[in-house]
């Protein structure tokens, strides 16, 4: 039987971010009607900074949504970080760069330690993030005893504050970078393509020769290395180091993934569709205090959201197999 | 198994040493915040202070780990246990806090809501804090000050749950309204006492709303903070604003002209204030039924640790205002609220 | 040239001798055939090979070196291939990307070339005469593309040793033809290939030598399959002649039937089913893997919608819509070909497996239930069948496949159940346990159970079934008589599926 | 969520080892537990002063009480081999309405516990049937519904704490039932006996054990898996509503801050208690009692900790290595066990 040849249409439904990528659109459309404010230049520069760094969270978790696992200890390595990072500038005086590396190189150590943890004892991701998730907050508290750190170099706090071109801010530069790189990450990459085999079906990758204790540990790694630079990108953007940095990042570090189409039982992540997940969230935020709607409702709309995404991608789901069903049957 | 009971012996033994012997009377003051937050970090240098300068047994500043009521209890039944006696507590929760506060009193000890009140009927000896409405009500009588007695108002302000913000919303209003109409308060945002969301939500606002907005009043420290930011990464001096508390951002906001002023609130004077009642009263001072006690929406037993606006010329030495305000109320208070033998 | 030698292996688990001195010997441009009935060690021999289990003793050699592989990953960079029985792709992915999935790139970072390795996988799926791009997504293929997909990755290796495991199990007789031919090709290129099935037609046709074990024991090493008869083997199988029937066939019932189904179709894709089970009367379903006969019992038990045609129970019509109401209101049950996955719970006590099916009966007013209340009715069933457990209250999981299948048995007749269906009974389980389950369905017949009989083991059929619907693509082709004469009746059966492959 | 747990590498055909019901004792996750509450209390009792005073042992076995009923709830759904992010959330909103009950509608105390418990047990419907009519993974599922009713519930209240209870409520919470003996304590354990009988002796708790260790199994051997795992939600639910009015009595009042923004200050203990006391993330397999000591321990723990002052921000990092090393701790157990053909 030969591959059968599908309409256009087809095709682009079986795109995950055609789905978010249109609502976003429509829901610009609608707001900039309703409210010419919306695309002003500094709105522009407000919501691309909170794009940009939901975005970079959003991957940490994407990563370890395409192995089929979770990452519940994303916010509180985010956080550690970030207080690291502007600690020791602030206690030990230390040229930003090497802080910078020795940031990054906390995230990465604290994702990959998991993941050793995880890949040696094949304990389920969920309890070994969540013991993650208290460690790392517990030392970022003990740490700082709960006060932020002041001492964020200007240089950081400049690029934090600063634009490009126009209204598009320089955070979007990080955002970009590692947006291209998990696209090509998950499309062109040996340890990408191999994090999905493991995501969709274990035993076929095993069998075929995949290291799957190395590619959980790297997965990991990923995830705490997005953690650290969406860590540090707060930092930036907020002008401080602040210990609740990462606090409340698990709803819409899921949240976005899933409305951009990816399944949670792995092998099936898009990172266009997750940045549309995140563009809709940052979207709904921004217009319900623009509108002066009940900040009380934005929660339920959240919630609402996230339900009528895994709908769609459900629905998505059993179409596509009643698809391959009929092709099976002829 | 084994591993773990030979990890907790060890950490047992390690720390066993460090376990100080509470037995010695005398006054025991802890002074435990809701949750960390840097309003409170004045807390423990006045606890420091007020041992020296009293000679209290100790004056210890402990926060819960989160801002989680459940924490605040489990620390304060501990302490209780620890050997203290006297606590200067604000309350997580101005209804939830009230009982593990009956307990404490109940086993011999003693409260004063510090910082923000207890509901009544509360077992809390009286409570010393800002009075939140009063100063927000003067916050916006200096924004509107300084906006020429008219245009419309934004406030951004802390938690819901959080038992002022009802009161610092109405103040704000009580403001607006008087002015008949010259003044209007166009919108509230609340929920932002943490960086994020308020980043977030009060850049979107001015975003599109810059334009139709003459002055900002925010109630709460984060906001305070991130409104102050943005008004400087706008480079925005027509929108008038007034802020509260001293947290560097602000301060250098007005120095550099973004920001009108604040409202200093007085958490040192607080501690400070507190320990130094609490002692005398373990040691032969009772309250005066018939003091001069305020009101609030709270409660009726109610000490203003004062409040004081700073400008751009007064910010740079904003501690001496506070250290005034201080000197004064230590000054009256044994005379004014206490009986002593 | 030898290739592979596996020489005096042993092998033990707690409590079980699974392979003692087992030897075989695979030469280059030859295919071996390795044989056995369910539970004779093939499958432990082949783990061990591929590095999956540890040998107690013996030694592996590849191409004449010894072996010792930790991981079936060592095994396959090795030049080992093995095609398991369970499709192992990633469906998402690419044909190409399947077949290199392990050969992406030399660094975790390294870029995919996606140009060259689709070039790469098109060589091997040419050598397998395999017409799809490979850049097709692999969901997109039929399983028997699936399959020879998953030869060419085992290829792909330089593998001149090739493992297969049952390759024709979900394969029909055109897409067998065409699989034998590539194997004779590889085979005469100079690969060794090794063959497992039941079909001891495909063996005879495709094979030249011959590795039989039996009760954990070779019952030949490595003979030319070329001197032995049919009988040879399958005695060599079962320790003794193919039985091809010892019983009488079983007079005709005319009970009205319990169950019937009329110009039945169902949302799993059969189209104009009809069947009548009479109770006392053994009915066979024969079809090839994928012919929808354990589809049609889980769609009759509920869980497939009914899109047409008529389900009669006792002469009534009925709709059934769960399990549960085929139990507790029709008294149909259905004893699963996946006994692991779908017929046990095997981290749960055989007490709590065999009373599964009658706690809602035997609950008090409150809910409530005891282990006496429930040992008191499944204790008796256990007994009769047999089944051997230190206690009730053993976990399942731990014992053997014999007596877990008895107990997935035991808990319909615990509940009794008047209609049995009875998926593939004798997978995995001994001879005797096998032998002991055809009595008991016979049994179970003979005092006036309805039984329906699932099974792709063409002796077991013509010995237990007392007729034989022949299932193919989802429909019912016809249905054979059977009066236990193996030759005749098998190829009837088989005449009615090859009528559809011939149209 | 990957593989926790126990594929155990026994192929067919080991044969079982017997195995006396006292050895299985001494093996089990419980029986560990109890002996390192007994040796940590020992050591606490001599080292820390007033670690055993009255005062002490009664706050301790109160939180303990409520930390059990929140992991019991939690229990409740990992039977399933899913779980709940929304027990804060049902816990509170049960709260909520018990304090609207009783406060704006006059409803007496008797009444509005049992009505405040149901909506609690509704409240899991709504996730229980969501769940299993989509088919999406519980995670998902309550990480929105944990929103939804935290968000409805604050929308409705505006945030207004019911402290206007009555009198009984309070005093409740504050009852000593023996010297050091708080009510809480012996509800926790009187639903901890009830729920191992539940799971012992009842067709329905049986069902939940069955569907969650193998749910086609289940489903093929006539069990209604979907309405069982509606069940093991609103059991949840109902547990956390439970866990709710107990924290309202010790409060005195409703607050809808009790158990923090979206009820994810619950979170920890719900998911401590029962995995430290050796539930099976991956289902199939409950300890009622291993969640009471679970709760203990992590109480007693915290207590000690808060006693010898090693610093209050550190013990939630302590209380995380003590997560991290029981799994491993039991992991380890289980892996020897396994080798030894022992389980």
């Amino acid at each position: 039987m030969a591959a059968t040849r599908d309409s256009a249409l087809t095709r682009a439904f079986d795109n995950d971010w055609i789905g978010p990528g249109l609502v976003s659109l429509i829901a610009v459309v609608a707001i900039s009607l309703a409210q010419p404010a919306f695309l002003s230049p500094f709105n522009i520069f407000v919501l691309m900074s909170a794009i940009s760094v939901n975005m970079v969270i959003a991957l940490g978790q994407l990563v370890i949504i395409g192995l089929g696992q979770m990452n519940l200890a994303l916010g509180s390595i985010g956080g550690l970080v970030a207080i690291s990072f502007v600690g020791v500038i602030e206690r030990y005086g230390i040229p930003v760069p090497l802080a910078l590396a020795f940031a990054l190189g906390i995230g990465i150590a604290a994702g990959m330690s998991g993941g050793y943890i995880i890949a040696r004892t094949m304990i389920s991701a969920f309890i070994i993030t969540l013991a993650g998730l208290q460690i790392f907050k517990g030392i970022n508290l003990g740490i700082t005893e709960a006060q932020p750190f002041y001492g964020v170099p200007e240089a950081v706090k400049a690029f934090g504050q600063a634009s490009v071109i126009g209204p598009l801010p320089w955070l979007m530069v990080p955002m970009m970078i590692c947006s291209v790189a998990m696209w090509y990450l998950f499309n062109r990459m040996r340890i990408g393509r191999h994090i999905l085999a493991m995501g969709s079906n274990p035993h076929a990758a095993e069998l075929s020769g995949i290291d799957a204790n190395a590619t959980i540990i790297w997965a990991h790694g990923i995830s705490g290395l997005l953690a650290a630079i969406a860590g540090l990108m707060l930092v930036a953007r907020l002008q401080i180091g602040q210990p609740t940095i990462g606090d409340d990042w698990l709803i819409s570090s899921f949240a976005a993934p899933v409305i951009g189409g990816a399944v949670l039982t792995g092998g099936r992540v898009s990172v266009a569709g997750t940045f549309f997940g995140v563009v809709i969230i940052a979207i709904i935020t921004q217009g319900l205090v623009m509108f002066n709607i009940d900040p009380f409702v934005v929660q339920i709309v959240l919630g609402a959201l996230i339900l009528w995404a895994v709908a769609v991608n459900r629905l998505r789901e059993m179409r596509i197999a009643r698809v391959q069903a009929r092709g099976a049957g002829a | 198994m084994k591993m773990i009971s030979k990890a907790a012996a060890a950490l047992l033994l390690g720390t066993f040493v460090c376990v100080p012997a509470l037995a010695d009377e005398g006054t025991m003051v802890a002074l435990v915040p809701g949750g960390p937050h840097p309003y409170f970090a004045a807390w423990e240098q006045a606890g420091a202070d007020a041992k020296k300068e009293f000679g209290l047994g100790a004056a210890d500043y402990r926060v819960p780990a989160k801002w989680e009521l459940n924490l605040q209890s489990q620390l304060l039944e501990s302490l209780l246990t620890q050997g203290y006696n006297s606590f200067l507590i604000f309350p997580g929760d101005a209804v939830g806090t009230t009982s593990v506060a009956q307990e404490l009193v109940d086993n011999g000890a003693q409260v004063i809501a510090t910082a923000g009140c207890l509901k009544d009927p509360s077992p809390a000896l009286f409570c010393l804090g800002t009075d939140t409405g009063n100063s927000a009500y003067l916050g916006a009588k200096e924004l509107i000050r300084a906006m020429g007695g008219k245009g419309k108002i934004a406030h951004f302000t802390g938690f819901l749950v959080d038992p002022n913000t009802q009161l610092r919303i109405d103040a704000v209003q009580k403001a607006a309204d008087e002015t008949n109409g010259a003044v209007e308060v166009v919108q509230v945002i609340a929920d932002i006492d943490a960086p994020q969301p308020a980043e977030e939500k009060i850049n979107a606002y001015l975003a599109a709303n810059a334009a139709g907005v003459d002055g900002i009043i925010t109630t709460a420290w984060v906001p305070a903070v991130v409104a102050a930011n943005s008004l400087r990464k706008i480079g925005d001096k027509r929108i008038k604003m007034v802020g509260i508390d001293h947290d560097e951002v602000v301060i250098k906001a007005i120095a550099d002209g973004f920001v009108d002023g604040t409202m200093l609130q007085n958490p040192y004077g607080q501690g400070f204030i507190g320990s130094y009642v609490l002692n005398r009263l373990r040691t032969g001072c009772t309250l005066k039924e018939d003091g001069p006690w305020k009101s609030n929406a709270l409660t009726v037993r109610f000490v203003d640790s004062g409040t004081v606006f700073v400008d751009q010329a007064t910010a740079p030495t904003y501690v001496n205002a506070m250290v005034g305000i201080t000197a004064d109320l230590l000054a009256g208070f044994e005379k004014d609220f206490l009986t002593c033998s | 040239m030898t290739a592979l030698q596996v020489s005096h292996v042993s092998k033990s688990f707690p409590g079980v001798r699974a392979l003692q001195d087992v030897s075989m010997t695979m030469t280059a441009g030859s295919v071996h055939a390795l044989l056995g009935e369910n539970g004779a060690g093939k499958s432990t021999l082949i783990k061990i090979v591929t590095g999956i289990c540890k040998p107690d003793s013996g030694t592996v050699s590849l191409n004449g070196a010894a072996v010792r592989f930790a991981n079936p990953r060592q095994a396959a960079a090795g030049g080992l291939g093995v095609v398991h029985q369970e499709r192992n792709l990633v469906t998402r992915f690419s044909v190409g990307e399947n077949i290199l999935l392990d050969r992406l790139g030399k660094r975790a970072l390294s870029l995919v070339d996606y140009t060259s390795l689709h070039r790469e996988a098109e060589k091997w799926l040419k050598l397998l005469d395999l017409d799809v791009d490979p850049r097709t997504i692999v969901s997109r293929l039929s399983v028997a593309q699936m399959q020879l997909v998953e030869i060419g990755k085992a290829l792909s290796l330089q593998s001149r040793v090739l493992l297969l495991d049952e390759p024709t199990a979900s394969l029909t007789p055109n897409e067998s033809t065409v699989l034998f031919r590539i194997l004779r090709r590889l085979r005469d290129d100079g690969v060794a290939i090794g063959f497992v099935s039941h079909k001891l037609e495909e063996v005879f046709d495709i094979c030249d030598r011959v590795t039989v074990l039996r009760d954990g024991r070779n019952a030949c090493d490595s003979a030319g399959l070329s001197q032995l008869s049919r009988d040879d083997v399958v005695r060599m199988m079962i320790g003794r002649a193919e039985r091809i029937t010892t019983r009488a066939p079983r007079p005709k019932t005319d009970a009205a039937p319990y169950l019937e189904l009329r110009g039945y179709a169902s949302g799993a894709g059969h189209r104009d089913i009809s069947l009548t089970v009479r109770p006392g009367e053994i009915v066979g379903l024969y079809g090839l893997v994928g012919a929808g006969r354990s589809e049609l019992a889980r769609a009759i038990l509920g869980l497939s919608k009914q899109i047409a045609g008529e389900v009669r129970v006792l002469g009534r019509a009925v709709h059934i819509s769960s399990v549960a109401q085929a139990l507790h209101d029709h008294g149909i049950g259905y004893v699963s070909e996946d006994r692991k996955a779908e017929g046990l719970i095997l981290m749960h006590s055989v007490l709590a497996n065999g009373g599964i099916t009658i706690w809602r009966k035997l609950a008090n007013a409150l809910g409530l239930l005891r282990d006496t209340t429930i040992a008191a009715r499944v204790g008796p069933v256990l007994r009769r069948l047999e089944v051997k457990t230190p206690s009730v209250h053993q976990i399942i999981g731990n014992l053997s496949g014999g007596n877990q299948q008895k107990v997935s048995v035991a808990k319909w007749l615990a509940a009794g159940v008047r209609l049995l269906i009875i998926d593939e009974p004798s997978v995995g389980i001994d001879i005797k346990t096998k032998a002991y389950l055809h009595d008991l369905i016979h049994e179970l017949a003979e005092q006036g159970t309805a039984i329906l009989l699932i099974t792709s083991d063409m002796p077991e059929m013509i010995d237990v079934a007392d007729r034989i619907l022949v299932m193919d693509g989802y429909r019912i082709k016809g249905e054979v008589e059977n009066d236990r004469s193996y030759d005749p009746v098998s190829r009837a059966i088989m005449g009615l599926i090859h009528e559809k492959a011939a149209a | 969520m990957a593989h926790a747990g126990a594929d155990n590498p026994i192929p067919p055909g080991s044969a079982p080892r017997r195995m006396s019901s006292g050895m299985r004792l001494l093996l089990g996750n419980e029986f560990g537990l109890a002996v390192l509450i007994l040796l940590t209390v020992a050591v606490f009792a001599l080292t820390l002063d007033g670690f055993t005073s009255p005062f002490s042992i009664y706050t301790i076995g109160r939180q303990i009480g409520i930390d059990t009923m929140i992991g019991l709830a939690m229990m409740a759904v990992i039977v399933t081999g899913g779980l709940d992010l929304s027990v804060g959330a049902i816990g509170v909103c049960s709260a909520m309405l018990f304090g609207w009950l009783m406060q704006v509608m006059g409803v007496p105390v008797p009444v509005a516990v049992p009505v405040a418990v149901l909506f609690g047990a509704s409240l899991g419907f709504v996730n229980g049937f969501t769940v299993v009519m989509s088919g999406v993974h519980s995670f998902i599922i309550t990480l929105a519904s944990m929103s939804i009713f935290f968000g409805v519930m604050i929308f409705l209240t505006r945030a207004a704490a019911f402290n206007g209870l009555p009198p009984q409520v309070q005093a409740f919470g504050k009852m000593r039932v023996l010297p050091g003996i708080s009510p809480l304590l012996l509800i926790a354990v009187a639903v901890c006996a009830a729920l191992v009988v539940f799971y012992r002796y009842s067709t329905l708790g049986r069902q939940m054990l069955a569907a969650g260790a193998n749910a086609r199994a289940a489903e093929l051997s006539g069990i209604r898996t979907g309405r069982v795992i509606v069940a093991c939600h609103m059991l949840t639910g109902l547990l956390a509503a439970i866990a709710g009015l107990m924290v309202t009595a010790r409060t005195g009042a409703a607050v809808p801050s009790m158990a923090g923004q979206l009820g994810q200050d619950w979170l920890l203990p719900a998911f401590l208690a029962p995995v430290l006391g050796g539930t099976l993330l991956s289902g199939g397999r409950v300890s009622v009692i291993g969640t009471l000591l679970g709760a203990t321990f992590i109480n007693i723990m915290t207590s000690g900790l808060l006693l010898m002052r090693v610093g209050e921000f550190w013990i939630l990092a302590f209380l995380g290595v003590m997560l991290l090393i029981a799994v491993l701790a039991d992991r380890t157990r289980q892996v020897f066990l396994t080798s030894r053909g022992m389980i």
